[in-house]
Formats: C-alpha cells, structure tokens, sequence
C-alpha cells in the first residue's frame, strides 16, 4: 500500500498534536511547574513547538505534491525506447497520459508494451516516492520537534515567536487582494494592449457608439463595428443608479427597523430572510425582471402615454436592487447594533424620539460601516450580468432615460467572452480593454469614496 | 437652607414611616408584608414627582424594593447610599430610561405632576424631554463638542436662529464650568475631551434644554473642588426654577447642594429627611452607620 | 496535471443540446466514461480546441459555423494538425411571433427592408437613407400594422451571424440602388446589407431563447429570432413565420426549402484518437444511424438531420479518418 | 421665569413658548411624533417590502417547481423474452448486456396498446416511454437472468410529453398541430389510465441522478455535490483568510500608503464583474498551476477570490464598531495585541464577520459567470467524488435547464433553484446560530 | 508619613528645580526656553519609574509640557490638578497606553528600574503587565465577573488550576470589597453592575495579576465612602511590595493614601513634594490656589 497524501497529512497533524504536548511540557519541566518564571504561557511553547514540527514538513510535502508528477514523468520518459524520445512535447504528454492511465488501469485502444512496462515503472517510483516522503515528513517533523524543543528555556520568547507566526499568516491574507489585483490586471492587460492597436484608445475612450458588429468571418463585412465605451458606462452608471436608489432606503430602513424597532423575534428571522434574497440565482431575479416587472412597468408607462421599451433599464436595475437590499440590510445592521447603547440612552435622555436618534446619533456613530456596505453594493450592482442581459437588453443605447434599453459594461464582457467570436478580433479584445477601463474607474471612485469616508471618520472617531 | 421650602414641609416636621401606598392610607403603622419602611419625610406638599411602591427587577434580581418618595418642586434632593445599592437604578425609573435595558421590570406608581408616567398613553420622549439626565458614565455624542450640546435645542426646535443657538451653547457651556476650556475647540470631537471635562459637556448637554426635573448621577465624580464648586453653583441656580435629584457619594456635597436627602441601602429606601437632619442627627440606625462611616 | 480518462467536448451552445445528447447515450451504452461537454460558444471552444495537443486540452469542438482560416492557421501553429470535421446536420433559424396575433407571411426582403439600418429611399432614388419604417404595413400592404419590435441574438452570437448571412445579405439583393451600389463601392455595399438596425426596431436580446419565446407571449406585437428547436417545444404559444413562402416545419427544413438553416460541425482532434479512451467510439455513436438518422434520436432533439447521401458520406469519411485538409 | 443670561455674545433667553411644555414646542412635539411614526412605518414598509419580494419570488418559484416533485411511471407487462436477449441460451452476462432492450420495449408496447403498426405509430409510442426504460430492464436482467422467459410487469418512468401532459402542462384542447402530444398518444395515455397503469410518485430521481438530457432522468445530485466541494473549498479558504485579512488591515497595520492601497484595492475587487474573475482563474489556476478544468477545487479558488472583498469588508466594518475601551482594558492587563484581537475583538466582532461570510457566501452559491471560463458551465452526467473530478453546479445547472429547449426542463429549473435555496439556508442556518450567540450590545 | 520614605528623600528637602534633563545636569538655575520649572521633590533616591522631559502632543494640542518627575519605589505618589490638565495623558504614558491612541505622539525618556520603556525592544506587553492600570471610565469585558478578574492571571499563566485560579479572584474581589456585592452572580456579565461595582471590578481586575507599579485613575470617583476607604486600605497595604500612582481630584484623599503629590497645571507639572508639604505649605502658587480652592 502507498502512503497516500490525505495518511501522510495524518501522520503530521498528529506528530504535531505530539510536539505541542512535548513543548508544553518541556516549558513547566524547565521552570519546575512554576509558570510565572516562563516568559509566555506553556501552551505558547507548545504552539511553538507545533509550529517548528509542521511547518517546514508541510512546505516539503507541499513541494513534493507538486513535482512529484513532472520528476516521475522525468524518469519514466527517460527509459523508454528511443522512438518515443523523439516525440513531440504534446506528443509525449498524449503518451504521458497513456501511461498514467494504465497505471489507473485504464487502457484506450489497443495496450502496447511499451507503455505497460513504463506504466508499471511509473508505479514503482510513485509508491517509492511516497515512502520517501514519508520518511522525510517525520524526520523533519520530528527534528522541528527537537529543535524547539533544545529552544525552550525559561526566557525564551516563544509568544512572540508565536505570535509572529500569526502576524505573518496575517499579512500575507491581506496581500492575497494584492495579487489578485495584478492577477486581473494581467490577465487583461495583454488582450487590452492588443485592442489597442486595432481601436485608438481615443476612439475607445470617448466614442459615444457601441456597436462591435465587425466580421465573423473574414468574406464578411465589418458592419458598424464602432467602439465607444460611453455609452456602456452611461448605461452603467444609469442602471447602477436604479438599483441603488431602490437597495438603500429599502435595506437601510430595513437595517434601522430591524436594529432599532424590531421585536427581537422579528429580528432574529427577519434579517436571515433578507438575506436569503443575496442567494438566489440571478437567472431567478432575471426571469423576473424581463417577465414580471418589464411588462408592467411597460403597461403602467404605456397608460401613462409614456414610450416604454420592452427591455428596460428601470425593470432591470429595480430588481437588482432587490437583489442587493441584504448588502445595505445585513452589514448596517450589524454596525448599529454595534454602537453602544451608551449612545442612545444619551440621546433619549435629551427627549429625543427613536428617529431623532438614529438619524442624529446612530447613523453618524455608524457611518463608515454603513458607507462601506453601500460601497459593497454599488459593487455588486456594477458587477451583475444576468438581470441586465435578460431585462435591459444588450443594445448600447446612450441615454438616460430610464425607460429606455441599455446595456452595461459587465454585460458586454460576458456576451463578448462567450459568444462566437475570434479571439484576435477587436470584439473579442474588447471585453479585455472593458475590463482594464472598468477596473480603471471603479478605482478612481474607491479612492475618492476612501477619501471622503476618511474626512467624516476624521470628524466622528 | 432654603427657608420657604422647610416651611412648606413644616407639616411634615414629624418623622412618618411609609412604604406601601396603601399602607400610608390606611394603618401606618402596621408593618409592611415585605421589604423595609422608610423612615422620615417621606412626602412633600408640593410634589413635582412622586413615586409610590416602586420595585425594580433585573431578571431575579429585585434592585429597588418597595420605594416610596416624592420629590418637590424647587427642591435639590441628594440620593446617597453604598455603591451598587440602587441609586442609578432608580434615578432611571424617574424618566424611564431603565425601558432601553433588556430584563428590567418597573412595577408600582411614579407621577411627574400627578401624571402616571409609566401611563399606557404616555409619550416617553416628551417625558424625557421634561426629566433631563446626567449619566453616571459620561457619554458624549461622537459628534463635536457644539453639536453636543446643540442637539437637543435642535431637535426641540428651541432656537430660531445660528446665532441664539451659538448662544445657549455657550451659556450651557459657561454653567456648566467648561467654556474656557473649549471655546477654541468647539468643533473638535466630544470624545476626544480629558473624563472631567466630558462629564461637564454632559451637564452642559442635559441643561441645554432647561428640563423641569433634572437627574444627576454622580455629576462630580470626575471633577476637581473647583470644577465641582461651579456645578454646585449652577444646581443652586437651576433650584429656582427647576427640580433635581443628584446621586453622590460625597456627604459634603449632598450637605451643600441639597435640601432633602435620601438614604438608600440594598434596595430599600431607608431614610428620608432634611439634609441637615438626615447628616446631624439620622434616625435609622443603618443611615447612622453610613454616615458616620461604617455600615449598620 | 493529472492523467485524463474522460473524453473533453467544448464549443457551440447551439450543438450543445445534440452532443450532450451523444454523449450521455454513449455514456450509459458503452463501457466509457460518459464526455464532459462544455458550453463555451463556437468561437471559445475554437480558441481551447485549437490550443494545441495534450490531454489539458479538449478533444473535441462543437461549432455552429465551419472552422474559419484563422482559426485552422491557429490550430496549426500550435501543433494541432489533424482535424476531423463532421458536419453534424442543420439548424434551422425561425422568426416566431405569439400565438395571439396572425403568423407572419414574410419575404426575405420584407425582413431586410425591416431590420436594415439604412434602406433605399422609399420615395424613390438610389440614395440609402436611415430605415424610416415603424410598422409592417409600411413594407408590405398585406402584412399586419404591427410596429416592427424584433427580438434578436447580439453581435457576437452565431445565430445572429448566420441570420446576417441567410437572411440580410440575400434580402438586399433586389434592390436596383443596392445594385448601384455594389457596382460603384463593394465594401459600402456589403455594410449596408449587413447592418442591422440601432433604432430600437431591432432589439438585442440576449442568447436565453425561452426568455425570448416568454418574451413574445407577454408582448404579442413583437417577432423573434431563435433556434427551431425551441419553436418545436413551444408550438402552443408561438408560431414561426413563413418565409419566402415556406413554413418553419421539420420537414421544410430538413428539405432544404425553409430558407433560413446553418449548418452545425463537430471537430475532433485526431491526435486524440487512442490516447484518450473512447474518442473513436464516441464519434462513431454521433455519426451512427440511429443518432443522426432521419430517426435517430437527435431528430427528436430538433437536429434536421442530413440528406441521405450525405450522411452517408460523412460515415465514411469518419470512418476513413478524413482530415481537413483546407478551407 | 427664566432670568435673561449674559453672555459674551449678548443676553440669551429661550423664549416661554419655545420652552419644554410651550406652545410652539408643542406643535413641534405634534409633528416631531409624526416624524417618529411616519419613520417607523418605513422601516416597517422597506422590510415588509423587501420580504414580499421574498416571498413573491419564492411563492413563484414554488408554483413553478413543486410539481417537479412527482413524477409519472407507467406499468408495463414485460416479456423478457429469449429470443430477443439471449438467442444461445447461454445466459452470458455479456450478452445479457449488450442485448437489445429498445426491442424489448418495442414489442411491449406493441402488445400492450393498440394501433401500434408501422414504424410512425411505433414510434409514438415509444414516445410515452422514457429512455431509461432501456437501462432499467438491462439492471433487471443482469441482477436477476432467471427472469428471461417471464412475463413481468414493471413500472417504468413515463417519458417527459406523458408527465407533462398529465401534469397539465401541455394543453391538450388545443389542436393537434400545437402541441407536441398527438391525438394517437393521448387515446394511449387514456387507455393506460383507465387500466390504472399510470401512477405519480415521489420524483426521488431528481434527487438522485446527475444531469441528463432526457427532463424526466435528469437529476440535481451531481450538481449538488459538485457545489458542496467548491462552496467547501471557498468557505475553508474565503473565511480565514478574510477575516486574517480583516484583522491585520484593521488591528495591526500601521496606517500608511501601504495599507491605504490595499483597502482601495479591496474595495475595487468587490466591483470587478464576476466573470473577470474567471478569466483570472484560466490563466493562474488552469494554465499556470496546471490544476485541472471543471474541478470544484479551482471553482472554489475563484469563487474565493470573488468572495474574499465581501468578507473583509464586512469583516473590517465589524471590528471597527468594537469600543475601543475594549482593547484598552486587554492591552493595560498586559495582554497582547494578538490576545486582545483574540480574546476580546474578535469574539464581539464576529457576528458581524459572519454576516459578510453569509452573504459573500450566498453570492459565491448563486454565481455562474466565473465558472464558464474554467469549463464548470458543462453536462457533467457523473455525480463528482471529488474536489478534482468533474463538476458543475447547482447555479450552473439551473442556467443550462432555463436554457434547454425541452419544456419539462422548466418546472424542473424551479425545483433545482428550490433546492438551491435550500442548501442556502442550511448552510447560513449555521452561521445565524452563532451570529446571535456571539452578538451583544454594550 | 511613611519614615523611611521620608528618610530616603532626606537629600531632596530643599525643593529643587527642573525642567529638561540637560538642565538638571548643567545649569538648573537658569530657566527652561520653554514649559515650566517644576517645583520640589521631582527625584528620589530609589525611582521605580522615571519620566525626564516628557512632552505628549494629540495632534496640534500640546497636552503635556517637558514633565520630570520620578516615582518611588514603594511610594504611593498622587497626581492632582484641574480637571483637563494632563493627569490621565501623563498616567497613561507610564505604561504607553497612549500608543492606541491615533495621532497622540510622546517624546522624552521613561525609564523602569532604569530601562527606557520607549526604547525600541522594549516588550510592551510584558511592560504593561509590571505597569498595570485601572482606567478613569470604568470599562469592564463584556464577559462574566469572574471571567473579568480571571483573564490576566490566565494570559499570564499565574495559576496552575481551577481552584488556585478561583482563590484568586476571590481574594481580587475581596481586596476591591466587591465580593461580598457579587459572590453570588460571578458568572453573569460584568457590564451588569453598578458604576461603582464596575470600578471596583476593574481595579479587582488590575491587581489580580500583581503588578509592580498601579497607575489608578481617580479609583474611587463612584465609590461611597465605605468603599473608598476599603480601597485605600487596600492601597496602603499593596505599597509594601509595589508603587502606586494614583489621580484624584479629593485632596482628602491624596492625604490619606500618598506619601509625595505631584500638582498639574494645563500641561505642566507644578509642584512636586511630600504630600504634606503639598497641602500644607505649596511652594508654588499656582498649587496654592489650586488647594486653597481657586486658582493661581
Ligand atoms: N484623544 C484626545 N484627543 C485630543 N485631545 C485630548 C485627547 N484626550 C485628552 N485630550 C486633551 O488633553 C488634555 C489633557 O487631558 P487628560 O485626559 O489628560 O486630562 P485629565 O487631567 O485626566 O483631566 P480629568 O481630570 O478631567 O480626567 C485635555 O485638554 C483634553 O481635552
Ligand atoms: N443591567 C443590570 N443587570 C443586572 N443587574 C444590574 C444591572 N444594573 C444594575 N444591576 C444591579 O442592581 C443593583 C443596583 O445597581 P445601581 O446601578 O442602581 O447601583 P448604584 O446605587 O447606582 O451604585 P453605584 O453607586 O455603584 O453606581 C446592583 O447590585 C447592580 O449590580
Ligand atoms: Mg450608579
Ligand atoms: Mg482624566
Ligand atoms: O454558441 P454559438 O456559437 O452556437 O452561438
């Protein structure tokens, strides 16, 4: 049987269950029980021991996990018959294949023999490797043990060294948002450059048409194939806009009756319940916006003698807001809550009425909470794809007329990756340079909205 | 002293025993089924508040036991007492702010002005408005210190202008001992003040409305003698117009600002009396023993 | 990157539904693994398909188009040299309106001259102007005073491509002014037979087609542009217009007298073949008789098959292994 | 009453009327409790609102879906015969499986309805008749060979035209051109009815199978476990390192350029359109690390990375609301920074961090858009047993029915989002637990 | 008056004077270019802590002014002074809780048993538990009360068992005279108390682990006398192995309990002396003022 990675896991949470015993009670050995004289608590030495164990191990697990096929595969193409080391690199990654589905026991076609003896060397090394790994992950396990073990004297600062460990973790989670930010602005980056030659980025800036109607295939025309993001931005902005005039008082109000009002059995159910309106599926909210709310706001414009587009942009982004009331809802909620009680009864003392309060002292106290959930949503409204495609259409129309169709910019990505397309083809890049520009913008708006929420903070701490 | 207050209570010059209502109405005497009689003068002719067999439960626990009192018009009355015997608990049944705390009960009668203020149809925000509170625990608005003392003017629609609203601030502010500390401040947070001075923004804040009864707890607790000789002035200058109950530790200060004092111990209102009386010559032995520094 | 025993099918969303269908009969008849198939788009399936040879590519593409030169040159600089193609059937493309209102008896022209941006002046003269028609009536006498309200795929959409090719391009033939034109400036003309309209007469709807079947039952007046499959699924609440005189039916289609039909493709990479298991049987299963066959089971899916002869070559050529050669 | 103040700024009174209990204060009083009313009723009208859109969607999608719940079978009288599975006689298991079952079920309904001549009439009628029919009689016969020869009846599933049309689905008053039912079928269905052949019961293949094309084999139970494996992988790596995240930007990092970079950051990823996020993943995951396509597991790493701006800003909105006096108390004991945040922060900020998780989470449930990039947008039969086999998910699965031409897959799309909804609340129902247990006010 | 203290401070009877530590060396006559001269007793033979030109800004406000002054090894010494004039900002650098406060910036020397707290290995963890504090405002853990007394100990491994943990913390409450008050609900919140009892669980809180040096910010401010007094006792008996620095604004107090009393005035440390001296003959005026009730 060979050690398989989920054992080998085993085998290192205990030995690091182990070093945490073993360092604890090494600390109250070396102080003969008296924990005052340690400088940190046991548990720290124990914690510090555990540390030492398992993580230098893990990395070697970790490495191995993930060389472990490419040195295998190394070996094995190596002793096979010469014709086969004249393949090509795909070539031999086709043969590759073959030979690690043999090992699996599965064969396509026809076995050959070839590819069964290197499949049965490919066993070999793959469980003698395994053992190996083993070995290794004790042995470091065990020598992280005695490492720290040999550390552990009564001054030793092993809260510290802990507790470094953790600010480490910490800080590293908080440079994932970085690299996720280079990850996306170089997965775009590229195809957004390329658009760039084929589109002045003038023409893409500050063009008021949309239109990438340009060939499919190369006997066809380029019908208007124009690029202006404008109008994208507009119908943006202008569905962004709904949804957030319909999300804020709805979730706010409800925030504040929630926190403020509500029984607490009204509380306890009611704030989940919002929030289940987060989780269903936007094709959900999309067929009830293009079925449901489009036709009616059409009939009710239609008796109003007003021009209603079939798809609009107000069906559209009042369901989205919808949609989004538990991002203002749920996280106001929480930061009212949280301002002290204190607070109120200051307020009430002075005779001032449940809204006075809140409108006067809560909101205030609770401002940058609130500001960064609204943010939230604005997020999340600029983000959704589904509603808008189904209820507001895709044509790029540059108004801001709520009644009329629009289409945003997160739309015209999604419907430029999937649909049929060329990849070099100005349409295709286009959803990259949509991409970088939006990325752009919503930039500039986080930095203005840090600034502005950091002269109120600067007002109200 | 105030002589036309003691002459109002001449009547009363006698220590009587109270507990239940009933049990003033009808036999005295007799003693009560449950928790203490108070001692001494329990009731005023003139009553700006009264407050009949009050019981305050937290959960199990029963904080205010039986309490009967009334509180004049014009009057400083002081409530003392050991710590954690009651006195805030109490303060706050005056103006109904024990409402806002989850697991307390009131039971029994309060009135402002003969009024149930614990009435179905009572509008607690204008009740409030009338009963005006320090906290124990100073707690500024997060808000600059102007807009502290200027909301609740604003909300009462007190001012008609910047300019008469700039001006009660500052009166505020002056009364209340903290002017000159913060004139050049005004627009900075409130709780970016030392605790002394927090504390007067407090004072300031509940005098910006000129409440009919004022209740004060512990509002000196954090002051220096100087600080506190102001605000001992401005509830001397309030009196005139005005009703307040100040809770302190401080026997001096009680025997300087008020008229009446009031002895708590445990839940129960122990002593009621003249404060010049309850300080020389206390007639419960428990009150004795608080006064002259060790417990009954 | 571990080992693959699954067979990987990406590409059109249009072949979806027939491959899948494949898929899952081989699935549960053989004793392989039943295909992984994704709905990626034509063009996005073409770009992962042509990535080149291994297993961390797929193996076979669905397309709603033939492969373009671009796209093969593509395939080939990335070392994926031999493609088989087989042409799987034909697609028709309706335009449905509601049950509640007449069906539509249209003339490819009539639908140019109602979705083309610019039209020949109706007040005579060969000069193009931006399309003036707001009703049907206004083509043609006959049809309905309807205002022209159609439902239609986007830009990138295949189906949009295809109705382009089918419908606008044919439609604009007749006109002496676009004659002119052709004459005087080919590219101009071709742009104006291709573009459609940006009025709001044309509306880009997106690729859900029962989103637009329920369209068009909640507004009668409308017309929309989907695939046959989805008019044979909803004949109780829509009715597909005829046109050029011939009725959307399985039968016109499969005749070749509905004019409007595209042909769907399946590429398989033949490198593939005997390295990942199933591949040869997977494709033998889809060209089979009793799947693409006038009865076979992906008719009752909505696939007009093949003519019989060509289905018949198509067996052979997958059979002898063709490889595309050229376009 | 009141004597006229001094003060710097000139003599201040507050007028009588104006005072607590005066005329003009009174009016004020009147219209300020007007306020206060008219402002609790909107809060009661927002959240009323908003729950009847809940329930507006939910009374919708429960109409549209319950009837998926059921599922029509048909009773047939089987002939196993011998001819048809096995000619030798040998009662080979190989032969046994490979036979002929469309036969089998051919000649049953031609001796079981009538008018069944010709290849249109036998294909009607075949049309009443799932596929699976097929494979269940071939389990039948390999679990049991002594059954060739017999004459059994078996129910079989009802192909999707029978239950829909039973269902009322299909309307069958309209003329025969309009619907895909034909007068033929439907004389058959009556014929089987009447013989009480034809039954509904629980539809325990929805909850069993993986996807099919076929509406009435089609199952959510692949996508199911395909969301439980990539909701795992983004719940394990999305909440830790969101609230680390959270923790270190607010407790620990020292306020500079540096971190102000990071929180703009944060704040813009929340906006970045989901299906970027996805072309992310394709060139890190998929092409860099070489992790595999259609996996749960690098679902689940692109659903984390759209997920963790939820978490930590809701994360970092909690731990702000903590009372500062709070970590003053911790840190004069002589506690730690690390300890305060631990021992005292993180516990009253947790509700909120949980708050961020829930909905971070539901939307990282509901979302299609990234996975198409990373081939999760897939007919995927098998039901994943793992985090690096194939997978769709639930999400996934409702677009590709709400896109499928076949009208059972409708009813079927609403009972797939119910059960979405479901596993939605499941998992939050945890999480509001602890909310509530961990939240006070102070 | 502790003799001994006063034995030790025999070389420092001539009130001296400083300002910057540099002046202290070269020429302490000559006056400071900026910030006052402090008055008095400003070292001692035997400092615990010692603070040398020590200057703390909240932002633009220059809160305190080129302070000097040490603290005594087994002294309680006593921070008086207006209300707003720098006690808790200074109190709070002496164990650099001021480090959490946003835009406040200390400069000049602290040093503990000779180690300069602000130096840059400094542990500010292990110094704030030799420097424990009890806060002006009272602020309690929203936890239970025995958990509230129970967390030092715990973090800092002070106890090998539950029962050790739980003699402990009675002995805690005991010396703060809560116990008796709370023995019965140790395990509900301790946010549920009242003011007083709440100050008395922090300073339980504080003097559970044992510090060596307690910064008291006006410990008894909501204590009845009784309370106080036990309080003081308390003091008095922790000054055997620890020193003490307490903020008061009861001048009765400051007698009662601290051997030397340091007098601010808006930022400045005016006078140093022993206590005494402070209140019966201050050298400054300003002191003067400030103890004879109003100001210099
Ligand atoms: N966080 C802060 N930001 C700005 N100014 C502050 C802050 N804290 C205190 N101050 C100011 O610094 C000065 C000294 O405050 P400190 O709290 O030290 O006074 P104190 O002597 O303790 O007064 P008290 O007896 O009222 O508590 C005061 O003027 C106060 O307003
Ligand atoms: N929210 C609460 N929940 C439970 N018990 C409480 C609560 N608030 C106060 N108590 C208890 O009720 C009793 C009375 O408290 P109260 O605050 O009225 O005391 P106090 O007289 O004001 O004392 P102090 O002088 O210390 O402020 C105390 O025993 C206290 O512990
Ligand atoms: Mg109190
Ligand atoms: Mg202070
Ligand atoms: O998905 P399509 O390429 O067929 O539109």
């Amino acid at each position: 049987m060979t050690p398989t990675p989920a054992f080998i896991l085993t085998v290192l949470l205990g030995l690091s269950a182990l070093a945490y015993h073993v360092g604890r009670r090494r600390a109250l050995a070396v102080v003969s029980g008296k924990v005052r004289d340690l400088h940190s608590l046991p548990s720290y030495y124990g914690a510090h021991a555990a540390l030492w164990c398992a993580l230098p191990a893990l990395a070697v697990f970790l490495l191995w996990n993930i060389f472990e096929g490419t040195l295998i595969t190394h070996v094995v193409l190596g002793g096979l018959p010469d014709a086969y080391q004249q393949k090509s690199p795909a070539e031999l990654n086709l043969v590759i294949n073959d030979i690690r589905n043999t090992v699996r026991g599965i064969v396509a076609g026809t076995p050959d023999p070839v590819i069964t003896a290197a499949a049965e060397r490919y066993r070999q090394w793959q469980s003698l490797g395994s053992f190996a790994l083993v070995a290794v992950v004790a042995g470091l396990g065990g020598a992280g043990i005695g490492y720290a073990w040999r550390q552990i004297v009564p001054q030793f600062r092993a809260r510290n060294r802990v507790e470094r460990a953790m600010s480490a973790f910490l800080v590293t989670c908080s440079t994932v948002a970085i690299f996720t930010t280079i990850g996306i602005v170089l997965s775009v980056a590229f195809e957004s450059m390329l658009f760039f030659t084929k589109v002045p980025v003038t023409d893409f800036l500050f063009g008021l048409d949309w239109s990438p109607q340009t060939a499919i295939r190369a006997d066809q025309t380029g019908a208007s194939g124009s690029f202006g993001m404008i109008p994208l931005f507009v119908g943006t902005l202008l569905v962004s806009l709904i949804a957030m005039i319909v999300a804020v008082p709805l979730g706010l109000l409800s925030a504040l009756y929630l926190a403020e009002y509500a029984p607490p059995a009204v509380r306890t159910y009611g704030k989940p319940l919002l929030e289940v309106l987060a989780g269903i599926p936007t094709v959900v909210y999309g067929f009830f916006a293009a079925l449901t709310v489009a036709p009616l706001i059409r009939s009710a414009g239609t008796a109003l003698g007003l021009e209603v587009a079939s798809e609009s942009a107000l069906a559209a982004g009042a369901v989205m807001g919808i949609m989004i009331i538990p991002f203002v809802s749920s996280l106001s909620d929480d930061v009212i809550n949280a301002v002290p009680q204190a607070m109120r009864d200051g307020s009430y003392a002075l005779g001032a009425t449940k809204s006075e309060t809140i409108k006067q002292v809560i909101l205030p106290a609770a401002l940058p909470g609130i500001v960064g959930s609204v943010l939230l949503a604005v997020s999340r409204a600029i983000g959704e794809t589904m509603i808008v495609v189904m209820a507001a259409g895709l044509s790029a129309n540059l108004t801001l007329n709520p009644l009329d169709s629009v289409t945003t910019v997160t739309v015209q990505i999604v419907t430029l990756l999937v649909g049929d397309q060329e990849f070099d083809s100005p349409k295709t890049l286009a959803a990259f340079a949509l991409g970088l520009v939006l990325f752009t913008v919503t930039l500039a708006l986080n930095i203005i909205a840090l600034r502005v929420v950091r002269k109120y903070r600067e007002q109200y701490e | 002293m105030n002589t036309a207050i003691a002459q109002q209570r001449a009547i009363h010059q006698e220590p009587v025993m109270a507990a239940h209502p009933q049990d003033l109405a009808f036999n005295a005497t007799e003693p009560a089924p449950e928790g203490h009689r108070t001692v001494g003068l329990v009731t005023v002719d003139n009553p700006k508040m009264s407050a009949r067999d009050v019981n305050v439960h937290y959960g199990d626990k029963h904080a205010i036991k039986h309490v009967t009192i009334d509180i004049g018009t014009n009057e400083v009355i002081a409530f003392i007492g050991p710590s954690g015997c009651g006195k805030s608990t109490f303060l706050r049944c005056l103006n109904r702010m024990n409402d806002t705390i989850d697991g307390c009960r009131v039971s029994g009668e309060i009135t402002l002005d003969g009024h149930d203020i614990y009435a179905r149809d009572l509008d607690v925000v204008q009740l409030r408005a009338r009963v005006g509170m320090v906290f124990q625990k100073p707690n500024p608005f997060p808000k600059s210190i102007f807009d502290n003392v200027a909301y609740g003017p604003r909300i009462h629609g007190m001012v008609s202008s910047k300019s008469e609203l700039e001006d009660l601030v500052q009166w505020a502010l002056e009364k209340a001992g903290l002017w000159n500390e913060v004139k050049d401040r005004l627009h900075q947070p409130g709780t970016g003040l030392s605790g002394g001075q927090q504390q007067r923004l407090c004072i300031a804040r509940a005098i910006s409305v000129s409440p009919e009864v004022i209740l004060m707890d512990e509002p000196c607790s954090a002051l220096d003698p100087i600080a506190t000789a102001k605000i001992e002035e401005l509830i001397d200058e309030l009196r005139a117009n005005f009703s307040i109950v100040i809770v302190t530790h401080s026997m001096q200060q009680a025997a300087r600002v008020s008229q009446r004092t009031a002895y708590f111990h445990l839940g129960d209102l122990i002593e009621v009396g003249e404060t010049e009386q309850i300080f020389t010559n206390p007639v419960h032995k428990l009150t004795e023993g608080y006064i002259t520094g060790r417990f009954g | 990157q571990g080992a693959r025993d699954t067979i990987s099918i990406v590409g059109s969303s249009t072949v979806y539904p027939f491959t899948t269908t494949v898929a899952e009969t081989f699935g549960k008849g053989s004793g392989f693994k039943t295909p992984k198939v994704e709905s990626t788009g034509t063009g996005g399936g073409m770009k992962l398909f042509c990535a080149g040879v291994g297993v961390q590519h797929p193996d076979i593409t669905n397309a709603s188009r033939r492969i373009k030169p671009s796209e093969l040159d593509d395939c080939r600089k990335n070392g994926v040299a031999d493609i088989i193609e087989i042409k799987v059937g034909y697609d028709g493309i309706v335009v449905a309106n509601s049950k509640k209102a007449p069906t539509y008896q249209l003339t490819r022209k009539d639908l140019w001259l109602a979705l083309a941006k610019e039209v020949p002046d109706p007040k005579g003269g060969d000069k193009l102007v931006a399309n003036p028609y707001k009703s049907w009536k206004e083509i043609d006498p006959a049809l309905p005073d309807n205002k022209i309200e159609v439902l239609g795929p986007p830009p990138t959409s295949g189906t949009r491509d295809s109705f382009v090719e089918l419908v606008m391009d044919v439609g604009c033939k007749d006109f002496p002014a676009m004659k002119a034109l052709e004459a005087a400036d080919a590219k101009r003309h071709k742009a104006a037979c291709q573009t459609l309209r940006e009025d709001g007469a044309f509306i880009e709807a997106g690729e859900n087609d029962n989103l637009i079947v329920q369209k068009l039952e909640a507004n009668p007046g409308a017309l929309g542009i989907f695939g046959y499959s989805f008019l044979e699924e909803n004949l109780d609440k829509v009715h597909g217009s005829l046109v050029d005189g011939h009725s959307p039916t399985f039968e016109e289609v499969a005749d070749g007298k509905y004019p409007i039909a595209r042909e769907l493709f399946i590429y398989v990479k033949k490198a593939h073949i005997g390295v990942i298991p199933g591949i040869k049987e997977f494709i033998a299963e889809y060209t089979s008789e009793k799947a693409m066959g006038k009865d076979g089971y992906l008719a009752d899916k909505g696939l007009i098959p093949l003519p019989d002869a060509m289905l018949k070559a198509v067996q052979a050529d997958v059979k002898a292994g063709k490889v595309l050669t050229g376009l | 009453m009141n004597k006229p103040t001094t003060t710097a700024r000139g003599v201040y009174t507050i007028p009588e009327e104006r005072r607590i209990g005066g005329k003009a204060h009174l009016a004020l009083v009147t219209r300020r409790n007007a306020a206060e009313r008219r402002f609790r009723a909107y809060g009661i009208a927002a959240l009323g609102l908003s729950l009847l859109f809940l329930v507006t969607l939910f009374v919708t999608i429960i109409g549209n879906g319950a009837s998926a719940f059921r599922q029509t079978y048909v009773k047939l009288d089987v002939n196993f015969a011998a001819d048809v599975l096995d000619p030798d006689g040998k009662r080979d298991p190989a032969t046994l499986g490979s036979a002929n079952y469309l036969t089998l079920v051919r000649n049953t309904l031609r001796s079981q309805l009538p008018d069944t001549e010709g290849r249109a009439a036998l294909r009607e009628a075949q049309g009443l008749i799932s596929s699976a029919a097929n494979y269940q009689l071939r389990e039948m016969v390999l679990a049991d060979p002594l059954l060739v020869g017999q004459t059994r009846p078996v129910w079989v599933l009802a192909s999707a035209l029978v239950d829909a049309t039973l269902k009322g689905g299909i309307d069958r008053n309209l003329p025969e051109s309009d619907r895909k039912i034909s007068d033929r079928q439907l004389g058959w269905l009556d014929k089987l009815a009447a013989e009480g052949r034809i039954e509904r019961r629980f539809n325990s293949v929805l909850f069993t199978a993986g996807d099919s094309r076929e509406p009435e084999q089609a199952g959510i139970w692949g996508a199911v476990m395909g969301s439980f494996y990539t909701m795992v992988v983004t719940l394990a790596l999305s909440f830790p390192i969101g609230v680390a995240a959270a923790i270190y930007l607010e407790e620990f990092a020292p306020r500079n350029r540096w971190t102000d970079l990071i929180e703009v950051n944060i704040n813009n990823l929340a906006a970045v359109p989901s299906i970027v996020y996805g072309l992310l993943g394709l060139a890190v995951f998929i092409n860099w690390f070489g992790l595999p396509r259609s996996a749960p597991l690098v679902g689940g790493l692109v659903l984390t990375l759209m997920t963790l701006p939820v978490i930590i800003i809701a994360s970092r909105a909690a731990l702000t609301s903590v009372p500062p006096s709070i970590r003053e108390a911790a840190l004069g004991m002589g506690a730690s920074k690390m300890q305060t945040v631990t021992h005292h922060v993180l516990p009253l900020a947790l509700p909120g961090m949980l708050t961020g998780a829930i909905i971070g989470m539901s939307r990282a449930l509901g979302e299609t858009a990234p996975l198409l990039m990373i081939g999760m947008v897939a007919f995927i039969v098998d039901v994943p047993t793992g985090f690096t086999s194939h997978a769709t998910v639930l999400p996934v699965q409702i677009y590709l029915w709400a896109d499928s031409p076949e009208r059972a897959f409708v009813e079927r799309t609403s009972a797939a989002i119910l059960v979405l909804l479901g596993f939605m609340v499941a998992m939050n129902a945890l999480a509001v637990i602890l909310r509530k247990r961990f939240e006070r006010r102070w």
